[in-house]
């Protein structure tokens, strides 16, 4: 298959070193003629039964990563206040933003930031979706109702990403005012899941 | 300012969803066809440049290390560049300025994705590309980005789900003529309104497949370039830009990462008027509102006016300005990286009247291609002209 | 286009063994300020590129590039990954600016490796999938392979080994910011475990936790903020293979191409008489002696001469590694060759304290991406 | 200084645990299709060899990596070898002492340009050094699985 290729392209080389202007004499428009020259696109595809019944080999490997990542003094601060039922913000004087969640820089001044700030545990939603799908693909009935929710105190358009909770999918639309709903307090452990979801007010 | 820079030949593999070949072997086919395209050996390339998304997918720690001697890299300068989805088009912009330095005269691209490999499912390696504090805890997937992405964009432009779903249609029938298209099928608006609801407003047919596969370019300077072929297609601008990491603070409405990067690109190429200066566009396409989404970002319209070009059927292979004349990731398939590289290798191929049942009716003298990644935040363009 | 290539500005963190108060973005955002104020740039004004290397494994996230612009000062502006060491880095910000389109560039790469629990499993996964990681072996055994190998073709004896380890981390004693500094004497290479024999725990750089930012302008630039650059005046980077079964284990032939790109770009045709110094990669110790014969740093006939006659020393005819190496100030994973690169700078602009080189003036630095790659870059420096 | 604020205290320092999981399923490919089963039906060991450079590759590769020919001829070479390289692996994937060390070796089968890497068995330590002739023992027949441990290690001969 792939001789009769080259015996074309040899012709068409020395014809290339000539100058010629034909078009015809470009390698690619013999690919055009694929199915003339009987030349494939190379890459062979499998079928998940090829692998289920071990017409190939196959080698499988379960990695062993596992981490234990600093959150350091922005991030740190922020766990530690969600602990306490408080949403945290920081605030740059420069460019007057007051942005959540926390960094210790303003990345478009480059500077520290100047101080921390309070949030409410109320926002609203900026976008959202019904998801029928899990992270790894499983299918579930009840969506799941991820969105991006504005705090108050923030300023305009600063946001995170959580979950809906105790409201109809039908009824959540872009602009609707919502509430985070904690877990009691002694369940709390400094963590994004210390907000269970969000729910309508 | 800098050497010009040409694409001299392409090759790529079949998109498909489970692959027999190692990524390496992938790599080498791609590689070795886009060398027997323009006549070349290994031993007349000076560098390598391999993009390829992220390692999870292929299973492998340093997966452009892993790949190396398939894309040729023996003995040879050779790095990896990464902006995840972005890559297959930075790679170019990549290959671009090793030989723009002057210090490298010719130069593979390529780019590779297996991401069959990935158990149980590859979409699960995406829950990993969010922050691992504050938002892996609530078990994101990627499509959640997306749905809130397209949802943001639809409500701030007042957009119907019908008129999106035209961009799936003519991508996925445009890939009908595709010989590496991964699952070449006709579709229907109403096939696509009708398909699985995966994560509202996302259904299953807005979205690309998970693919396996391998694209290469070849890249040379002018000398080399007019010695090589008589239909050299040049890199005319390349652009790129990353916003900031908190996504959750940016309107999702609107790229302007895309805006900026195709800024940096036009200037470079000297293109003042991208809608009429612009013949041909490929856009970056994994999901259908992207391809419009991405339009606009590259203003080839103004904002929220992608959706009316569709409908007008001004961006069809015969309308006056054509985007994914390939089928794009929607019909032909998005093996990440090599996706994105897969348009700029259709752009050589239209520019140069040779992209067979693909041939856009009207005669192209500039193409731009374009991608996207991370978390909704980078940008990656390129204008190549004859 | 021919406009030469400079380094303004360096900066970075002390390295340590962990890093428990600061994330990973504020220990960026600390080296990224530190080397702006050395420039004396704004990287919201002046910045035109930016270059981060970094690695999915070793960070826990995929497409890691994600998190990188907002402490450097990038966001929204040119940036991207290359999934090299650093010094792969400085040669992509190298050859942008050749281009001739951007006038600042800035290299970034740093290493939380405290925080990888299972650095060894994660290490495991970039060996080959098929014919390596099925035997299930530490990565290490690699370099145990290695090592008795090169040193049974080239003589290097394991006590000279141990006496570049014991070399290095005495020179990293004076290094301020040197995470794995101590004073050893053979003695203690008696005492110590074997890893993969011949290599023991003390061959092995040990990981440390920092980041490593650098500023390159161009000559124009360079004159315009009046500022003494040390100058790049050669680059090179070369692979092998990927694969073990095909590599030489001995010659490191992609080495030495890389070194003779960046030789040949500085005009270097001696290099032994040509270097003041050099800072080369010794992630283990016979590693340090493979890398200079592949440098041509040191005769191939009989290398561990070398060592016992103390040319390598901080006071002999070519020092290397006046840092302390990786093995001194600790292995920093993809930022390893940017460290090089920063300690280098220091002893060409005379910073370097007690451990300073008389009249050094060019300084050749390498990196190399550790096991199982075939993967090194080359910079010639100049004062 | 960088930041204006630092953490003051040892117990404001804290960690967030996490994982990246990664679960595989990696194809032989085309030349390591031909390579495992050639192990597992035959017991023959294959590798490929390029008409342009005469490299043997064992494991094969589908490409010459030197030139990048298309290689498609195999070629058997033997079981046999000399031993190249070797080590004694002491520590395991989790970073921790093994309780029996692991012998590993750098395998050149008689007609191979490369060398292979696998396991040393039957033998200590002491017994090993260069060039010496190692052979492979593989597992049962019905046992292979068209895997590299299809070959359980290689041990040395009287040569």
């Amino acid at each position: 298959m792939l001789k009769k290729v080259k015996k074309v392209k040899t012709t068409k080389t020395k014809k290339t070193l000539r100058r010629t202007s034909k078009a015809t004499q470009n390698p690619i428009m013999n690919l055009n003629k694929a199915k003339e020259l009987n030349l494939q696109f190379q890459g062979t595809g499998l079928s998940s039964d090829d692998f289920k019944k071990g017409k190939v080999c196959t080698t499988h490997w379960l990695g062993d990563t596992k981490y234990a990542w600093d959150r350091g003094i922005a991030i740190g601060k922020y766990l530690e206040g969600l602990k306490q039922g408080k949403i945290l913000g920081v605030e740059c004087h420069k460019c007057g933003r007051k942005m959540v969640p926390p960094r210790i820089f303003c990345e478009w001044c480059f500077k520290p930031i100047d101080n921390w700030i309070e949030l409410l545990d109320t926002g609203t939603v900026n976008t959202f979706s019904l998801c029928y799908v899990t992270w790894d693909m499983e299918r579930v009935k009840e969506p799941l109702l991820p969105a991006v929710i504005e705090i108050d105190g923030a300023s305009k358009g600063m946001g995170i990403m959580h979950l809906l909770g105790e409201v109809d999918p039908k009824k959540i639309h872009v602009g609707m005012r919502v509430k985070a709903v904690w877990k009691p307090e002694k369940e709390r452990e400094g963590a994004i899941t210390d907000i269970k979801y969000w729910k309508p007010i | 300012m800098g050497n010009r820079v040409a694409i001299v030949g392409a090759g790529m593999t079949k998109f498909v969803r489970r692959a027999q070949e190692t990524g390496k072997e992938l790599c080498y086919e791609a590689a070795k066809m886009a060398l027997d395209s323009c006549d070349m050996t290994l031993d007349q390339i000076d560098a390598v440049a391999l993009g390829t998304a992220p390692d999870t997918f292929d299973g492998v720690h340093m997966k452009g290390e892993y790949l190396s001697d398939g894309a040729g890299a023996f003995g040879k300068p050779y790095m990896r560049s990464y902006v995840g989805g972005g890559t297959g088009v930075f790679s170019v912009a990549q290959g671009w300025y090793h030989i723009a330095s002057g210090l490298i005269d010719t130069c593979i691209v390529i780019c590779e994705e297996k991401m069959s490999s990935y158990r149980p499912h590859p979409q699960a390696a995406f829950m990993t590309i969010f922050d691992h504090t504050t938002e892996r805890p609530l078990k994101p997937n990627l499509l959640w980005i997306f749905a809130l992405e397209m949802n943001r964009y639809m409500n701030t432009y007042g957009l119907r789900k019908e008129d999106i779903a035209l961009v799936a249609v003519k991508n996925k029938n445009n890939a009908l003529d595709n010989p590496c298209a991964q699952i070449p099928k006709a579709v229907t608006v109403d096939d696509i309104l009708k398909s699985e609801v995966l994560a509202w407003p996302v259904q299953r047919l807005d979205v690309s497949p998970v693919s396996d596969g391998a694209v290469a370019l070849i890249l040379t300077n002018e000398t080399i370039a007019r010695r090589v072929t008589n239909k050299p297609v040049w890199i005319e601008g390349v652009g790129w830009s990353l916003e900031t990491s908190y996504w959750t603070d940016r309107d999702l409405c609107y790229p302007r990462y895309v805006e900026e990067a195709a800024r940096m690109a036009y200037k470079m190429a000297s293109v003042t008027d991208p809608r009429h200066q612009i013949h041909v566009a490929e856009p970056y396409d994994p999901f259908d509102y992207k391809e419009l989404h991405h339009m606009e970002g590259l203003m080839l319209c103004g904002k929220g006016e992608a959706p009316q070009m569709t409908v007008d059927g001004i961006t069809q292979r015969d309308g006056e300005l054509p985007t994914c004349p390939s089928g794009g990731l929607l019909g032909v398939g998005n093996p990440i990286a090599a996706a994105g590289l897969m348009k700029v290798a259709e752009l050589f191929w239209q520019l140069r009247g040779e992209a067979g049942k693909r041939q856009i009716a009207r005669k192209p003298k500039r193409g731009v291609a374009q991608a996207w990644g991370d978390l909704m935040q980078v940008g990656t363009v390129v204008v190549v002209g004859i | 286009m021919s406009d030469r290539v400079g380094i303004i500005g360096i900066g970075a963190t002390q390295f340590r063994s962990i890093t428990p108060d600061v994330s990973y973005k504020e220990l960026m955002f600390e080296a990224a300020v530190k080397a702006y104020e050395d420039a004396g740039i704004h990287p919201r004004k002046d910045v035109d590129t930016f270059v981060t290397c970094a690695e999915d494994y070793i960070e826990g996230t995929s497409i890691f590039d994600e998190y990188v612009p907002d402490q450097l000062g990038a966001a929204l502006k040119p940036m991207h990954t290359i999934c090299g060491d650093g010094l792969h880095g400085i040669a992509t910000a190298f050859l942008q600016m050749k281009t001739g389109r951007f006038d600042i560039a800035v290299v970034e790469a740093h290493c939380k490796s405290s925080n990888m629990l299972t650095s060894d499993g994660i290490e495991a996964c970039g060996q080959d999938p098929i014919y390596n990681r099925p035997l299930e072996l530490n990565t290490h055994f690699i370099a145990g392979l290695e090592m008795n190998r090169f040193c049974y073709e080239t003589g290097v004896t394991f006590d000279q080994c141990a006496k570049i380890v014991i070399k290095n981390r005495k020179n990293a004693l004076n290094n301020p910011i040197a995470g794995r500094a101590a004073k050893l004497t053979l003695d203690d290479f008696k005492h110590t475990e074997s890893v993969s024999c011949p290599l023991t725990e003390l061959d092995i750089a040990q990981p440390v936790d920092g980041a490593v930012v650098i500023v390159l302008a161009n000559e124009s630039k360079v004159k315009a903020l009046k500022k003494e650059p040390i100058w790049i005046d050669g680059i090179g980077w070369c692979n092998g293979t990927a694969t073990l079964e095909s590599r030489d284990w001995v010659y490191l032939d992609y080495v030495t191409k890389a070194a003779e790109m960046a030789y040949k770009m500085a005009g270097i045709s001696d290099p032994q008489k040509e270097l003041s110094f050099a800072e080369i990669d010794d992630r283990y110790s016979y590693k340090e002696l493979q890398h200079l014969m592949a440098l041509k740093l040191c005769c191939a006939c009989n290398p561990g001469q070398c060592v016992d006659n103390g040319r390598f020393e901080l006071n002999g005819e070519l020092p290397i590694n006046p840092s302390g190496g990786a093995l001194g100030m600790g292995y920093i994973y993809e930022a390893t060759g940017l460290a090089r690169l920063y300690c280098a700078v220091e002893q060409l602009r005379g910073n370097a304290g007690k451990n300073q080189i008389k009249n050094a003036k060019t300084a050749l630095v390498q990196g190399w991406r550790g096991l199982p790659t075939t993967s090194t870059a080359v910079a010639i420096l100049n004062a | 200084m960088a930041m204006k604020e630092r953490l003051n205290k040892a117990s404001q320092a804290k960690a967030w645990y996490g994982e990246l999981p990664v679960e595989s399923l990696y194809t032989a490919g085309i030349a390591g299709e031909k390579f495992f089963r050639s192990i597992q039906k035959d017991g023959v060991f294959l590798g490929s060899k390029c008409p342009k450079c005469n490299t043997v590759y064992v494991p094969p590769k589908i490409y010459c990596e030197r030139d990048f020919e298309k290689l498609d001829d195999y070629v058997e070479v033997a079981e046999c070898g000399s031993l190249e390289s070797f080590t004694c692996v002491h520590i395991g994937l989790d970073g921790k002492r093994l309780p029996e060390p692991i012998l590993v070796g750098l395998i050149n089968l008689d007609g191979a340009s490369t060398s292979l890497i696998h396991k040393l068995g039957e033998t200590t330590v002491d017994e090993l050094c260069m060039g010496m002739r190692v052979c492979a023992v593989l597992k049962p027949k019905a046992k292979r699985e068209g895997k590299i441990t299809d070959i359980l290690y290689f041990k040395p001969t009287k040569s």
